[in-house]
């Protein structure tokens, strides 16, 4: 069975670095956000695997930490980064998009 | 191999297939809200999957409940931080696609 | 072994950032993965005794707060040196008054 | 296997490399960020490929959550947050660069080459029966080295002081909608942060976590309280001396170290049998500092005397 979960784990890293030409590509900050949200639950899932395969019980914690953190980036990234981008430019809101997204 | 450990592996190949999805819907889908929509399904189906999965396959209810503590917390995250990104892209008027 | 490569080809970026980055919001990721690289470095060689050695984790364990504060001390600065001119003004009478 | 570990190895250094050069070097500071974020959650995969769980846990806690909210913060407040032309300077660096990086690398291969290669793993393994605790990394930081931890709280200290003297802390932007899934995670996530924090301060004796984890996940937490819209506990005349719980860890340590040495020990020698007990209080001090100097650090400025926000109300 951990053959099987090794194999997993090769996936979903391969899944991540696929998943980066999101944060390329973007084109909004809000883009670039959910694929570094989605990449924190894959690296959780392969923490997890990871765990059952070297049977090591602290790795569990450390998908304990990071599932408890994956919070605190989104509501950063909504309660400061992006909402004073828009309270300071939002007389040129029009270009706003284009600008952010470089 | 007893069963439970064939269970929770079958349980997690089961969950497998979110991930990857999730991660095309994050390449193929036109704007951020339907790229939001495609990562709920990883964080709750997907990671629910695998930690169901995995918690059948150790078979001790403290790594169990442990494991169901991640996926509350990955829920939770995931719930919130959804709402919130979505509020905030209509109230800078991002335009969703085919509207 | 890859994870030395690794080490040595990040702490060229992370140099090389440093020096010719023109924001200074760069200049101080940059910083940080020149941090990464050294902490990488210090624990891949630790990997290689036997037993392992708890040392280099240890301090690399207190390299990583360190920087945090060297991090957060250099964003206030950079904050507080992109605010214009009338905007500290305002803030030093406040203070003043 | 083998040639799983090497796909992985790989794989994983690829995109840590490539997300290093993303955020260093293009164009876009949000982009950098965002990579750089990301880079700190590959990190912790690294730490985890090279058996070191106790760094996979800090990096965790501090990569991805506090380091997270410093760097997107201070974006949020900064005014021009788009750059003029390229990123970087021109190109003719180059020709200094290209032999320049190299000579640094080759030196820095030829320092490790020659570092003793055993290590002091034996050292620490024969000691650790008189360090009362069994995690070995938890007796270097608090026991054998303790000296290092000291001077670490007090960089750290020392930080959240700079950042104080430099003026007033900003006010807090209203965030641009109102939502109500904002305070209730603060209230549902809060207990949360606090349990799994003493639970890494208790394993820290056996097992990887322990007072810098631990404090990193409590402070992420009076980080997101803070973003959720509670006021800062710090605030000047309300709770008056709780501030000095900021040097709380230094001072602890530092009257530990001279206590013991009026006894008659070494500096940082703990009297045998104690010492168990002795890295248990110091490491709850430590932890409590570390947590409470993350926030101070979030703050970016000095907390008022009196808290003028709307949601006091009273």
């Amino acid at each position: 069975m951990t053959e099987v979960f090794a194999v997993l784990v090769l996936l979903l890293l391969l899944n991540i670095v696929v998943g980066l030409a999101r944060v390329l590509r973007g084109p909004s900050a809000a883009d670039r956000m959910l694929a570094s949200e989605m990449f924190s639950t894959s690296a959780v899932a392969i923490l997890l695997l990871l765990a059952f395969i070297l049977d090591s019980p602290p790795l569990l914690d450390v998908a304990l930490v990071l599932a408890l953190l994956a919070a605190l980036a989104v509501v950063t990234f909504v309660g400061r980064a992006w909402s004073d981008l828009q309270s300071r430019q939002s007389e040129s809101a029009r270009g706003m998009e284009s600008r952010e997204s470089d | 191999m007893s069963l439970t450990d064939l269970l929770g592996g079958l349980l997690v190949l089961l969950g497998m297939p979110f991930f990857f999805l999730g991660t095309l819907g994050l390449l193929r889908f036109p704007d951020a809200y339907t790229r939001l929509h495609a990562l709920a399904k990883t964080d709750n189906v997907g990671l629910g999957l695998v930690c169901l999965g995995l918690a059948l396959y150790s078979g001790s209810w403290l790594t169990g409940l442990k494991l169901l503590l991640i996926w509350l917390l990955m829920l939770v995250a995931s719930a919130a931080g959804a709402g919130l990104i979505g509020r905030t892209a209509m109230a800078r008027g991002m335009k969703p696609w085919g509207l | 072994m890859i994870y030395l490569l690794l080490a040595g080809v990040l702490f060229v970026i992370g140099l090389h950032g440093l020096f010719v980055a023109r924001h200074l919001l760069r200049k101080i990721l940059s910083l940080n993965v020149l941090s990464a690289a050294v902490f990488l470095l210090l624990v891949a060689l630790a990997r290689e005794a036997d037993p392992l050695d708890a040392v280099p984790h240890a301090i690399v364990l207190t390299g990583i707060v360190v920087s945090v504060s060297a991090t957060a001390v250099a964003l206030v600065l950079l904050v507080r040196l992109s605010r214009p001119r009338e905007d500290q003004r305002k803030l030093m009478d406040e203070e003043g008054g | 296997m083998g040639w799983l570990v090497l796909v992985f190895d790989g794989l994983l250094a690829a995109a840590l490399i490539w997300l290093a050069w993303q955020a260093t070097h293009t164009p876009g500071l949000f982009r950098s960020v965002i990579s750089f974020i990301i880079f700190g959650l590959l990190m912790a995969l690294a730490w985890v490929r090279l058996d070191a769980p106790d760094i996979a846990l800090a990096e965790a806690a501090i990569g991805a959550g506090a380091t997270g909210a410093l760097l997107l913060s201070a974006l949020g407040r900064l005014v021009a947050t788009h750059e003029e032309g390229a990123p970087w300077q021109e190109r003719r660096d180059l020709y200094f660069w290209i032999p320049a990086g190299g000579a640094l690398l080759g030196l820095l291969t030829l320092a490790a080459w020659m570092l003793p290669s055993p290590g002091l793993g034996e050292q620490v393994q024969d000691a650790l029966p008189e360090s009362g605790v069994q995690n070995p990394v938890t007796a270097v930081l608090l026991n054998f080295r303790a000296l290092d931890t000291l001077l670490e709280i007090g960089v750290l200290l020392l930080a959240a002081i700079a950042i104080w003297s430099l003026g007033r802390m900003p006010l807090p932007s209203a965030p641009a909608v109102r939502s109500p899934a904002l305070p209730a995670l603060g209230r549902l996530l809060f207990p949360m942060f606090v349990l799994v924090s003493a639970y890494l301060l208790w394993r820290g004796s056996h097992a990887p976590g322990g007072a810098f984890p631990a404090g990193a996940v409590m402070g992420a937490g009076g980080i997101l309280t803070i973003l959720a819209g509670a006021q800062p506990w710090l605030t000047g005349s309300v709770h008056g001396p709780w501030r000095m719980l900021l040097s709380l860890g230094f001072a602890a340590m530092l009257a530990l170290a001279l206590g013991v040495m009026a006894l008659g020990q070494p500096f940082f020698a703990y009297p045998p049998g104690l010492a168990g007990l002795i890295v248990l209080a110091l490491e709850l001090a430590a932890g409590l500092s570390i947590a409470m100097s993350l926030v101070a650090l979030y703050l970016a400025g000095q907390p008022p005397d009196h808290w003028e926000g709307e949601a006091r109300g009273e």
